[in-house]
């Protein structure tokens, strides 16, 4: 099983939703972050005081996937996050030993 | 008799038990307050001519009036009373603790609400006493030890037709809300505890006796009742703002930056408090200013307008400053700018035309903002909410200002033999009332200056100013208080 | 004839229908107030000799001074009206809905608010009637349905100078916050509906019979139209407060406690909603006590600062309580303690001198926190935001204080045949007095507990009185008004 | 002479300078004031007959009176000025800054609070002039340029007790409410510049002139002061909502949709905040409609209590349309009644009994509820926060229902010859009213449409309507006022 | 090492720290999530526009343990998080190359 | 690839975030987080019920590194959010599989 970390633009959240919905990627925990990278932040103001915000606010997903899905979980969430613009984000691949579905006692890719 | 009694009591049993020994003060106050009962209407008739109907008729009919007068001015009072009240809460502690980071909420409001609690009570022992209470020209005495003799009669040295008692408690509205907008320069770093006790002392010896010299009997700078230096002041411009920004800057000076100021981002932790705060100030002021007439008359008319139209310019001027300097006005600006208006139209607001409001408006907006931004950081100061900025540099030029366009159309204080009425301020040709401005501001000045930092020094060394660099760290609000203002998490 | 028509047609359409019918009430209702034109200034003058001229000018004068007098208390009782309708909402509704998790918080809010809207219907149908309007020692009648009678013209029974339809308005805002302070003894876990009907019912079968007691015509309890327990409640510290604390501590013991109660914390998700809450209350309790005076006279100073007295004290009272007790005075501390000063001081202003006002207020404090720690936890009984800790033990402290310090000297209300004045209270030597309170506060715990017993029993049974486990867990918000507080994520 | 002076001032020195150019405007404003002393108690006595004396008391008796009655109501007009000023800043920011998504909840408080600021500067100069100064049937004059002549004596054609400066204040908090209204149509995608130009054109052009039609001298609909058609509009059912909400619509058509609108859902980032202030919304509408009684008299009652009636009613129907149609009553759906209510019976105030107040809000709450939910989804257009639906939909049918339900008992307003009173509305059988109603509804569709649009396609092409889409995307707080609302981060 | 991830429902956190506790499992991090998954959202309804919730609230535990630990804590979580009801959530296993503590230079399990 | 996650103290960010861009480590993932472990909490008390509060607030921070930046980084962020009070908190480090850059197809190291 892979784990599929995305941060992604937060006025994408729900369209990469949706498109995973479509090739069948149901669950997913999603947290809300701040980014920090080429994307430049912007400055604030406040009575007179300059405070430059280089921390975005972005979403981070992550969702545990059987391994042959990985693969059509990046395109989709590529061709939904995708704005062009620095920012854009980042999706990130790790190997997962084991899942748990807490509720009944599955395993393994059964679980997810 | 009660004055011998509690010094000793306090002695004997300390801080907690004071309290119950106003048992044995009460029935002095209430022997003192029968010497007040309220107008009342009669209507006597032995055997009447018709001559003598009518006398009676009439002379029932003078009663009634000053009652119905008195009724009209009282309700008025009462209501700028609770609007006065509304300023320190919630009015200036959201619009204080909005500007302050999230761990710190809950201690910088606390500060304006211990106020409302512990300076009633000083007020209602000695401190209106010290302030109003017959005396010399610069501080009243203990003539009304426990509200001794404040009770429901006027006292015409300071309004006929109100119940003294009605001035008394409004008064104390001021005597609140004043300490607590000093509150705003040591913000985030001071222990709870110090903070009560020096704002307590500066109340009996900042406070007091520069409410008295202005307004008090007697005073050096009473404008109204013949003072050496007639200083016009309607509501507090140099008595309210410039003593608390003045002292506002000692303490910055005094206690010293927060940790990591300026070095690490402090922005406010929600600008929507610090908004709502800074819109029941607006409102709150009305009561601030146009009480002040201490009546419902048109006098009052003439401060509420000048109380509003001062704040909409200087909102203006603020966000005009800011639009040019940083190409954006900002909400906080804005605010900021309406508070900085209302601050200096404060003396001046009865007084002055409403056109004359625009302008003390406007240039006080656009000074205001210079002072919060150019000066603060080119000195480094860490006045951490602009207590100074701009409650003293706002209550300064404002009290000048009033020296300028002070009107005798608009309030002919200045009256002479077969009330002749004289010019109040320069426009109208009284240069010399510059003068008086500028001694009543120098006093107001030194005397902020002076008591704090001895009070300071004192309470440093019982107590201790400065929370640990820990607690810090940790907030306010968990350190003084052991609580926290928001619980966000879910899991509750 | 009205009379019949309602109910008929109320069962004939059920609650929705009954809103339209008011179209036929409604003529009767203007009728009535056409017997009642305000006040009017008026010259007659057919070819006067001097002393009819002046015979027409008192008399205009006459009618004139009336009027000016009814302006000026009218103007104060229609704030006052505001003031007490604000401290509902957003007053209490935030005192409230910021002790209370996140998940909870509108639907804390929507109970107040309800009772706003639901309140005020049956107040205008038969509430007022059945409370002041005329009947037995009791519960009043249905004179006063649709507000017949209720008009323009003062009722001389309650105030010879406001339009009685003033004098219902003030008292239709004692109405709503009455029923709403139980809300806190169930928060977090009633049905929406459920509270509903219960809280309608509590305040036609509790509130107003116990209005009429204490301030009704001929109510048993009524200390100025001679009841035969003459019970001294200037603002309803017995009507208000020992009866909806006392109906809360019953609706704390019938519902249970919340899930997990107490090994789960429940800490207040935002203690600054509280702290607004609690200041709005403070200020809007000046229209609940200063205008129960029912006008702006010197009676109204009085109670006004008899009210910040009280609660400047009790604050006080109670952080100094904590801070001995934890080390620490929190801020939720010191705002409860101001709501127990207000609550324990709402009888006795208007009949207290201010130093006792004090006294009462510290006391109060103390007290009130006493038992929302000690005694609560003693107990284990769940009333979640101390309903009755604060309004049931304060009220009831509040109402015997009352008999202990009233002030004859501050308001003569005993007084026998020409005018002679008799003591009020305790201290000034009339312990009769102190049964009288007893009797009173006997009388409000009696009927607060068989009347919400009875009525939690009834709506138990046709409705259900707790939301489902799953639902408690979901949160009010969503489960019962399909919406949440607050949306922070920033996808959106 | 002061009116050649400034149009060329302001050519010359352009927005900035025109204030302090106001110096030479002052004088002028002065010497108008001179003309306007308040009514002063005197009694001069020279070697007194008996009749002589008591001439001398009754003359001035009858000046103290008018004194007590002027103090009275303005006393109550001046609190009400400031409850009217509370409903925008910070009620009504409050109530649409909740209902907008985070990233947003400064820019829309800021538009509100930006009318308070700008809005009085624009009313002090010439707005005043042009709404309430001698004119034609359609608008004022200049006459009152710089509040000239507008003192402190009363001006008979509005009120002859109040100062004349009581009224023009208490009329511009109505002037600064009004365009704020709007900006709940274009919520989170105007330009603030933009927002700020469209709507002082719009204070000028739009409701300066519908001001003085209903409520100026010799104003084409004006009912007290006899114009062609009078319309009965108590508090400004079509000057202040039917204007604002029409003119809303239009907006929200002229700009279009937000992005995303309505395929991503953006629901309210805080109910809480929503909430707070529709409370603040209905305390302060007692300000806004009792106010326009213009003293403290038993109209004033009659307003009061039609208000609260009017939006508990609402309350009540809107949240039962809700609870029939989706199974559970919301707080926002709660909130949204009454402040529809609040709306309906602005216009009815002062005319109609408490029992149809009932029955008008009742119906506004249900009509509005169905205004913003089926209507506005059936033609799809994103009135934001439901400026039209509310405002514009409440304000129709209310005043519609004003002229159905309008009582000469309440408020006798026709009168023939002889004081004759005649029939008020529909009910009362004068049908002929309700063409009347149209007639001023109409006026006010018609203005607020042509008005809107034209001025509307003026600023677009000056500045432009919206926002770039980035900076939609990125929210106002951030793109027009570089600052965000929160900083809930922990890291501070 | 072994890093064990835990998406619960919100109202178990307390339960499960006490459990994993009782095995004693001191450290661990908390995370605010949303989730989405089988288990159905909810419907919300502003001024007549309803919006279906389909992210859910829940927490997320992370702790990284000794390799033995895993199972025991997995049992623990299993057992105090478990209602039975869908949305009960999961536990995800993924290796750990390394640990350091960062007060002193502790690395590896005895950094935990 | 190697992700580097850290918790740390809520007031060394700014010092954490500097030393990282001192070596050069732009891109990274900020989280809010609650930490349980050997740190004690604070008790809070409302109206006389105490609360232990057991979770402290605490930042976590992750970056996906090339393997050769990892020690340099471990480095820096121990130095920068060192207080030597216990609490300071913990890095682990796990191997990632891939990364991908959303805004164009950068995979890999390239896409850090
Ligand atoms: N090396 C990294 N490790 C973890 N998160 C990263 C890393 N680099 C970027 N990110 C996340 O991706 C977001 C976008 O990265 P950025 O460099 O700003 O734009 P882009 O991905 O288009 O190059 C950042 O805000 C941050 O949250
Ligand atoms: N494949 C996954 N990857 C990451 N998180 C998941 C995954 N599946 C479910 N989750 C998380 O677990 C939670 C519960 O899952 P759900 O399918 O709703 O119920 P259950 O776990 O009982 O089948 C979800 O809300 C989500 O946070
Ligand atoms: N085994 C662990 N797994 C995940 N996070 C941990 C673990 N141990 C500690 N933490 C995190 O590190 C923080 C600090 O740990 P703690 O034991 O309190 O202090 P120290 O790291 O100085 O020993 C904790 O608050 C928690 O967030």
């Amino acid at each position: 099983m892979i784990k599929v970390e995305a941060v992604i633009q937060t006025s994408k959240l729900d369209a990469v939703k949706d498109a995973l919905h479509e090739i069948g990627v149901e669950g997913m925990t999603v947290l809300e972050a701040r980014g920090h990278g080429r994307q430049k932040g912007h400055t604030e103001v406040y009575r007179g005081r300059e405070y430059t915000v280089d921390l975005i606010p972005k979403i981070k997903l992550e969702m545990v996937l059987a391994d042959d899905m990985a693969e059509k979980a990046i395109e989709a969430i590529k061709s939904a996050a995708r704005t062009g613009k620095i920012g854009d984000g980042k999706i990130f691949l790790t190997k997962v030993a084991d899942a748990i579905r807490i509720r009944n006692d599955d395993r393994g890719e059964s679980a997810l | 008799m009660t004055k011998t009694l509690i010094p000793r009591a306090a002695r004997l049993r300390g801080g907690l038990a004071f309290l119950f020994l106003l048992c044995f003060g009460f029935p002095l106050t209430l022997s003192a307050q029968s010497q007040a009962p309220a107008p009342k209407a009669e209507s006597q008739s032995a055997e009447p001519t018709a001559r003598e109907t009518q006398n009676a008729r009439v002379t029932a009919l003078e009663l009634q009036v000053a009652d119905a007068k008195s009724s009209a001015d009282n309700a008025w009072m009462l209501i700028s009373a609770a609007l006065v009240l509304l300023m320190t809460g919630p009015g200036l502690a959201l619009f204080y603790g909005g500007l302050v980071r999230k761990k710190n909420v809950l201690g910088t409001m606390m500060q304006s609400f211990a106020m409302m609690g512990i300076v009633t009570v000083v007020w209602a022992i000695f401190g209106y006493s010290l302030a109003f209470g017959p005396g010399n020209a610069f501080i009243g005495g203990f003539h009304h030890l426990f509200l001794r003799g404040v009770g429901l009669a006027p006292d015409p040295a300071y309004s006929t037709t109100i119940p003294v008692e009605t001035f008394m408690v409004y008064q104390l509205m001021f005597a609140i809300i004043t300490p607590a907008l000093i509150t705003g320069a040591f913000a985030e770093r001071m222990k709870f505890g110090a903070m009560l006790l020096f704002l307590v002392l500066w109340s009996i010896f900042v406070y007091d006796p520069m409410a008295h010299m202005v307004w008090g009997k007697g005073g050096l700078l009473n404008a109204s009742l013949g003072g050496a230096f007639p200083t016009l002041d309607f509501a507090g411009g140099t008595v309210v703002h410039v003593t608390s920004g003045v002292s506002a800057l000692v303490c910055a000076l005094y206690l010293g930056k927060r940790l990591g100021y300026p070095k690490i981002p402090m922005p406010p932790h929600s600008v929507v408090l610090s908004f709502i705060g800074a819109c029941l100030l607006w409102v709150g002021w009305f009561g601030f200013n146009a009480g002040s007439a201490l009546g419902s008359g048109s006098l009052a008319t003439s401060a509420f307008v000048a109380t509003h139209f001062g704040a909409a310019a200087a909102a203006i001027g603020w966000s005009l400053a800011e639009w040019i300097r940083n190409g954006k006005p900002s909400a906080l600006g804005a605010i900021s700018g309406c508070v900085a208006g209302l601050v200096a139209i404060t003396p001046a607001a009865g007084f002055v035309s409403p056109m004359s409001a625009l302008i003390i408006g406007f240039i006080a907006g656009v000074f205001c903002y210079w002072m919060v931004t150019a000066v603060k950081s080119r000195f480094g100061y860490d006045d951490s909410l602009d207590a100074f900025g701009v409650h003293g540099a706002g209550g300064t030029i404002g009290a000048l200002l009033t020296g300028v366009f002070a009107s005798s159309i608009i309030n002919p204080i200045f009256k002479g033999a077969g009330g002749k009425v004289f010019p109040s301020g320069l426009i109208e040709g009284n240069a010399h009332q510059m003068l008086n401005q500028l001694v009543g501001i120098a006093i107001a000045w030194v005397l902020a200056i002076v008591g704090t930092l001895v009070l300071l020094f004192i309470v440093d060394k019982i107590v201790g100013l400065r929370v640990s660099s820990d607690h810090e760290v940790q907030g306010l609000d968990l350190s003084q208080h052991g609580e926290e203002g928001y619980y966000w998490e879910t899991s509750a």
